[in-house]
């Protein structure tokens, strides 16, 4: 495939679905849709918004690339996948995509986070993934919002205002949220429950960083990464400068694309 | 494909051994850690039989699940914690619905209540699981021995003076509860017996370092049991010098059970999460067999072991066992406390530097391409932390995985992870095996 | 300025809990060692009979998920709170640490502070029986204890006599009395000195130099003496089961919506902790100092009478139930600890057959105060019988 | 003789007005701020009622925000509020109360004049089923109530892991890779959390009569896999009484009691 042919990337995740369309290495139109448990919808649903957002139609594509924990169901009447490549391949690629420097990506998913080293071209050195109990961080940190009456934008928000050390359980989403409940119920303000909860979530995170070398830079993907609060509160966990690309959830999905092309 | 010959001879004693203790009219029946010294019971008479908690829990689970799935669930709503030892949870979820099961596919009706508790204290779960059994069936009596444990125990004359000494309380109060006469002849045979299996596993281990190993992990576990249900008797020894045999044919015929041996695994785990339909089959496709793991080995079976802090598995000479000197109960005792404290699982449970020299040794003499880990979540002991510490020791030596997984029940296990990780591990293999040649 | 009042004497108790950091240093100031231990089975009369002062090691209650890249998932939090703080260089300052062998979990503590917190040139493991009541279980000890002594002897570069060890023996002893003496006050109607604050001093004595702590606490008895404090209201609450160093969830006992008092703790943080002597003036100290030891309430990790499989603590807790007549027990136990739970399944029977309603609180790292406020509210309910309609 | 019951739970706010005995209005909010969320739903309660915060004699708040409310005359534990509010709609037969809320579920034994004589709550590991229900109900754009209904028509589903409610959320969501369909999902997500409430329910025991009240009793998938697991006769539903009031209503016939 030559460079400026047009390519699509679908990332069919667990909680909501990306895809992007490319040429010439540009993003040309992007959308994303909810998975709901019904992957093939989903990605059809989320080409057709990065077609529209492209200006384009799904004819004038040269391919379909899938990714992502769903990428091997996508095969509905409409969607026609002509490739699909690992969600840790992805993410490397895409990493490098945003950030040649890259050599680690901290991708922070709606269910499982994932630390990957790679090499200059892309080539995987290591992946760490969370435990069972560590499932579902991106899901707690929309219930906490939803707790707290707030989107999740406005979870970020509120947290960054808090200056609260309050800290929650760390095992998993139950426990944590069983004690954000109890702060609240305890009369806690709301910020500093958030700020809690985002702490929650970070912990967990660096935790799994500390269990890898991190080779910099590191780049910082996936949907939660659109929170600046949880990304500053990572900074610091960790020490390290974190590369934010400019729409981290887009960071698999842009990866297979790329891969997409040579 | 080769087939072993002696695995038939070897399924039927341990199915024998477990319709022994259901079905045989009279006799003694005692349950406990199949981790004790199991000899001294022999000395009350031959009609003993003997229920070890953990392979009984394990296997009966393995053969009916559905049944497992139940005792579990029987357990926990008879208020045991729901994070204590799922093997704990298993026998006494069976005691709770009163039935038995056992590995030839018998769920009887009504729990055979055993005489007393002969059981030993490595993890602080141990006699706590038989305080329960014992409490919850009217108060069986119950001897438990503590066996401290850690690196270079079996020379360390404090501690072999304290498990002889309990052992030596253990048989007279073994005498008074069943008011039977101790026989020191009959001990002194079961107690070489003992010995004698527990070398030749030892042995038929080792062999597995020749290249290609002539038995794989999941052989190996279903080959050790017998040495866990009842290693006291001239059959069992039979069996293993059998299968000593057989394996040194295989190995001087290049023979093997999974001759196509790409990638030569370690594996250091109590769960069999490796032979979970989904994860077995990357790691055949991949040619990455299991040729050698601490808990199969380690758990009756003795080695050379540590000189000075560094540990070798290179087999004891079974030769050595015949020339020990039994002829005193004492004498009979201190070998049974020496050989137990010395095995890999007892010293590497209560010292992480043990584990991690075997881990090195481990690697080293069965020229080990990979590492995959199984901490399981519902075992106190299992080295979890040694498993994790090696993640450092190996991540830059050899392609490490680390599973999340429970020994037995099902629903703390992160199958899908489990299977990811696999392929990974075969990725991070492959790519060492071009980086190797290129 | 040493602390006047009762009052004061408690709350530089408190405080010394809240920072046991800033007081071991301030020992170290005085040109004195400090030797951190992880398990109340340490004998501590060796170590301060070589001028080490001994302190316990106490968790912070903050949670840090890097312990679990080092300790697993399902140890109990104690465990991870105590690696955390090896791995922060919390206790860096300390000359030594120290364990007894006892549940896998601190075991696991412990390891983490050798392999990776820099502890492994100062660290020290003594073998110890993981079952109290059999009858081998005390020459062990003595010639455990014989490895022990020389090992700090060479730390110390110290001889350690007989005498040293009977001075440690007499001033530990003392200070056993002392608190007990305390305890005792909450079996009197009116007790001067109320159940949670005498678990905070107890708390602090296991952090402090036993001399200074034995010149506050005849202080504090002096003080208390003849005193009346408020009749104990509403329900007596007793606590037994694992280590509790949440000082927070024994004061919730004594600030719900109903009267509620403290009488008693049965847990290594509390009564465990002195609730024995060590023989004095016997010519082999290291006996005697088994004997001591081997005589404690038993830990739910090393609790297994031989041939029967009874449990010894359930007798002690018997015991107290008829000396501090609580009305509710409140049973601790450490989330995801494997002994504890195995207590709390066979205690319930017992109280039950006593009348006595009693609720578990799961300790973790942080804890859902509101929650255990409305579980402890309800035990009290409960106990009082408080029906719908009067 | 008018009086109110406020249960501020962990999930959502239920008040329940009392007029000589009969319920007579009730109203339901989320617990975003415990004094606020209370007020809302008495105001709300009260209004249904045509009534004002002056003419009720007494009010109880209960659940665990209770002790925030500020305008409450005392305050009982939602325990004793289940147990009282059981019998009051159920009757004297009643003796084993399973209260699965939004965040934690409790088990109440109780004699027949409502009062609790023991309990049991939840371990940290089954916290949060009922949350975590209606975040799989958003997942898959449903509402909280309809998701009972779906649980109830699908057939033969796959086993989930019943050890918690991440576990089971985690196994759920890679069955999708195997083309499951959301019912069959949906309903093996119900069993699972009907095994684990059951289980808490075994530990703490069941006498009967046997109710099921708070938020999950709305729900006809948990509620009827609970019956056939448990294997007691449960006393069936009230037609005109919501369950997820009856720890309200018990706080209410509290402050009866004590304005008496």
């Amino acid at each position: 495939m030559d460079r400026s042919q047009i390519v699509a990337g679908i990332d069919s995740g667990h909680v909501d679905t990306k895809a992007v369309v490319m040429s010439g290495g540009k993003v040309l139109g992007y959308a994303s849709a909810p998975t709901r448990l019904d992957p093939a919808t989903a990605a059809g649903t989320a080409l057709n918004g990065a077609l529209a957002d492209a200006g384009m139609s799904q004819s004038e594509l040269a391919g379909i690339v899938s990714t992502g924990i769903f990428r091997d169901v996508l095969e509905s009447p409409a969607l026609h996948v002509t490739a699909t490549v690992s969600e840790h391949m992805a993410d490397a690629r895409g990493a490098l995509f945003s950030n040649q420097k890259a050599r680690t990506v901290v991708d922070l998913g709606g269910n499982v986070h994932k630390i990957i080293r790679f090499d200059g071209a892309g080539n995987l050195v290591d992946v760490a993934q969370n435990d069972k109990c560590a499932d579902g961080l991106g899901i707690f940190l929309s219930t906490a919002a939803h707790s707290l009456g707030l989107s999740e934008p406005e979870l970020s928000e509120l947290a960054l205002g808090s200056t609260g050390s309050h800290a929650i359980a760390i095992q998993c989403s139950l426990s944590a949220q069983t004690d954000a409940t109890d702060l609240v119920c305890q009369g806690i303000a709301a910020a500093d429950v958030a700020r809690a909860a985002l702490g929650y979530v970070v912990e967990r995170v660096a935790s799994l960083c500390r269990s890898m070398p991190l080779a910099e830079e590191v780049v910082v993907a996936g949907g939660l990464a659109q929170s600046a609060a949880l990304v500053g509160q990572l900074r610091t966990a960790l020490g390290v400068h974190l590369s934010l690309p400019e729409r981290p959830q887009y960071v698999g999905a842009i990866g297979a694309a790329v891969r997409g092309q040579p | 494909m080769y087939q072993l010959k002696v695995w038939g001879a070897f399924k039927d004693y341990q199915k024998n051994r477990y319709r022994d203790y259901l079905f045989a009219p009279g006799g003694l029946r005692v349950t406990g850690s199949t981790w004790s010294v199991l000899s001294p019971l022999k000395g009350l008479g031959e009609d003993v039989y003997i229920l070890g908690g953990e392979p009984h829990s394990a296997s009966a689970a393995g053969t009916l699940p559905e049944e497992g799935r139940l005792d579990l669930a029987a357990a926990e709503s008879a208020g045991l914690g729901f994070h204590s030892c799922s093997y704990l949870k298993l026998f006494v979820g069976e005691i709770v619905r009163d039935r038995i099961a056992i590995t030839d596919g018998t769920n009887k009706e009504g729990y055979v209540r055993p005489d007393l508790v002969w059981t030993t204290h490595l993890c602080t779960q141990h006699s706590k699981w038989y305080q329960e059994v014992s409490r919850r069936l009217g108060g069986v009596p119950m001897y438990a021995i503590d066996m401290i444990g850690g690196g270079n125990a079996e020379k360390d004359a404090k501690i072999v003076k304290y498990v002889s000494d309990q052992l030596d309380e253990g048989i007279r109060w073994l005498e008074r509860v069943t008011g039977r006469e101790f026989s020191d002849e009959r001990f002194a045979r079961a107690a070489r017996n003992e010995i004698k299996v527990l070398v030749l596993w030892g042995n038929i281990c080792a062999l597995n370092m020749h290249a290609p190993a002539p038995l794989d992990e999941r052989r190996l576990i279903a080959l050790f049991p017998p040495a866990m249900v009842d290693r006291t008797t001239d059959e069992c020894v039979r069996l293993y010098e059998s299968l000593l045999a057989e394996v040194k044919q295989m190995v001087a015929a290049n023979e093997s059970v999974v001759p196509e041996q790409r990638f030569r695994v370690v594996y250091f785990g109590l769960a069999h999460t490796y032979g979970h339909p989904e994860t077995s089959r990357i790691l055949r496709d991949a040619g990455a067999e299991i040729v050698a793991s601490i808990y199969t080995f380690g758990t009756t079976g003795n080695f050379k072991g540590f000189t000075g802090k560094t540990w070798s598995w290179q087999p004891i000479d079974p030769a050595w066992v015949d020339g020990l000197d039994l002829s005193t109960r004492r004498k009979t005792i201190e070998a049974l406390a020496k050989i137990v404290l010395g095995w890999p699982t007892w010293q590497g449970v209560r010292s992480y530097w043990a584990i991690e020299e075997m881990a090195k040794a481990m690697v080293a003499e069965y020229k080990a391409d990979g590492l995959l880990l199984a901490p399981t979540r519902s075992c106190e002991t299992d080295f979890r932390n040694g498993y994790i510490a090696m993640q450092r020791i190996f991540r830059d030596s050899i392609p490490t995985a680390e599973y999340d997984t429970d020994q037995v029940d099902v629903r703390k296990m992160d199958l899908p992870g489990s299977k990811r990780k696999t392929e990974l591990f075969v990725q991070l293999m492959e790519a060492r095996q071009r980086r190797g040649q290129g | 300025m040493p602390p006047k009042t009762a009052r004061a004497i408690i709350e530089y108790f408190r405080g010394v809990t809240e920072d046991p950091h800033a007081y071991a240093r301030s020992l170290q100031q005085k040109g004195q060692r400090v030797a951190g231990y992880m398990c109340t089975h340490v004998p501590e009369e060796v170590l301060y009979a070589a001028g080490i002062v001994p302190v316990r090691i106490i968790t912070a209650h903050t949670p840090q998920a890097i312990s679990r890249s080092y300790i697993h998932e399902t140890y109990c939090s104690f465990s991870h709170d105590c690696a955390y703080q090896g791995l922060e260089h919390k206790y860096d300052y300390l000359d030594l640490v120290v364990t007894a062998s006892s549940c896998i979990h601190m075991s696991e503590a412990f390891n983490v502070w050798v392999r990776f917190a820099g502890f492994q040139t100062k660290s020290y493991l003594i073998p110890y029986p993981h079952i109290m009541q059999t009858k081998p279980a005390r020459g062990f000890m003595v010639e455990s204890f014989a490895e022990f002594k020389q090992f700090i002897e060479s730390f110390a570069g110290r001889a350690i006599t007989d005498a040293d060890l009977e001075a440690a023996i007499g001033v530990y002893n003392r200070n056993r009395r002392l608190l007990k003496q305390l305890w005792d006050l909450l079996k009197l109607e009116r007790p001067p000195i109320s159940g949670p604050d005498l678990a905070t001093v107890t708390l602090a004595a296991q952090v402090m130099d036993k001399a200074e702590c034995n010149r506050l606490l005849e202080q504090l008895v002096h003080k208390l003496a003849g005193k009346q404090g408020r009749a104990p209201a509403g329900v007596r609450v007793m606590a037994t089961g694992g280590a509790c160093d949440h000082t927070g969830v024994l004061d919730l006992i004594e600030r719900l919506s109903y009267p509620a008092t403290l009488v008693f703790v049965d847990s290594c943080t509390a009564a465990r902790y002195f609730w024995f002597e060590v023989p004095e003036g016997r010519p082999d100290k290291l006996d005697a100092i088994a004997e001591g030891y081997l005589s404690r309430i038993p830990c739910p990790a090393k609790d297994v009478v031989p041939g029967t499989g009874e449990k010894e603590r359930f007798r002690f807790v018997q015991q107290f139930i008829e000396e501090y007549r609580p009305d509710a027990v409140v049973c601790l136990y450490q989330r995801f600890c494997s002994p504890q739970p195995m207590d709390v399944v066979a205690l319930k029977p017992i109280l039950e057959k006593l009348g006595i309603p009693s609720t578990d609180l799961e300790l973790d790292t942080t804890i859902p105060l509101a929650q255990f406020g409305t579980q402890l509210e309800a035990l009290l309910e409960i106990t009082q019988r408080m029906a719908p309609g009067g | 003789m008018i009086s109110a019951g406020i249960d501020v739970g962990a999930v959502s706010t239920k008040a329940v007005i009392l007029v000589d005995g009969e319920p007579r209005a009730s109203a339901q909010t989320p617990t975003l701020g415990p004094e606020a969320s209370a007020a809302a739903a008495f105001d709300t309660a009260l209004a249904r009622a045509g009534l004002r915060r002056e003419d009720v004699r007494c009010v109880v708040a209960t659940g665990r925000g209770r002790a925030r409310v500020s305008f409450a005359t005392r305050t009982v534990t939602e325990i004793a509020g289940a147990a009282a509010g059981a019998v009051r709609i159920w009757g004297p037969s009643v003796r084993t109360v399973l209260d699965a809320g939004g965040e934690s579920c409790r088990v109440i034994h109780c004699t027949e004049r409502g009062r609790a004589t023991s309990f049991l709550w939840n371990d940290k590991c089954a916290a949060g089923i009922g949350r975590s229900l209606e975040t799989l109900a958003g997942m898959i754009n449903v509402d909280v109530t309809g998701i009972g209904e779906l649980a109830l028509r699908a057939g033969e589903s796959p086993r989930l892991s019943d050890f918690c409610a991440v576990y089971a959320l985690s196994e759920l969501l890679d069955l999708v890779r195997s083309k499951v369909p959301a019912e069959q999902l949906v309903a093996a997500y119900h069993d699972a959390m009907a095994r684990r409430i059951s289980t808490l329910v075994g530990r703490a025991g069941v006498t009967k009569s046997f109710v099921i009240v708070g938020g999950l009793a709305r729900n006809a998938g948990i509620v009827n896999r609970v019956d056939a697991l448990l294997k007691v006769d449960r006393l069936a539903a009230k037609p005109d009484w919501d369950p997820v009031f009856t720890v309200a209503l018990g706080a209410a016939v509290f402050a009866e009691g004590f304005s008496r």
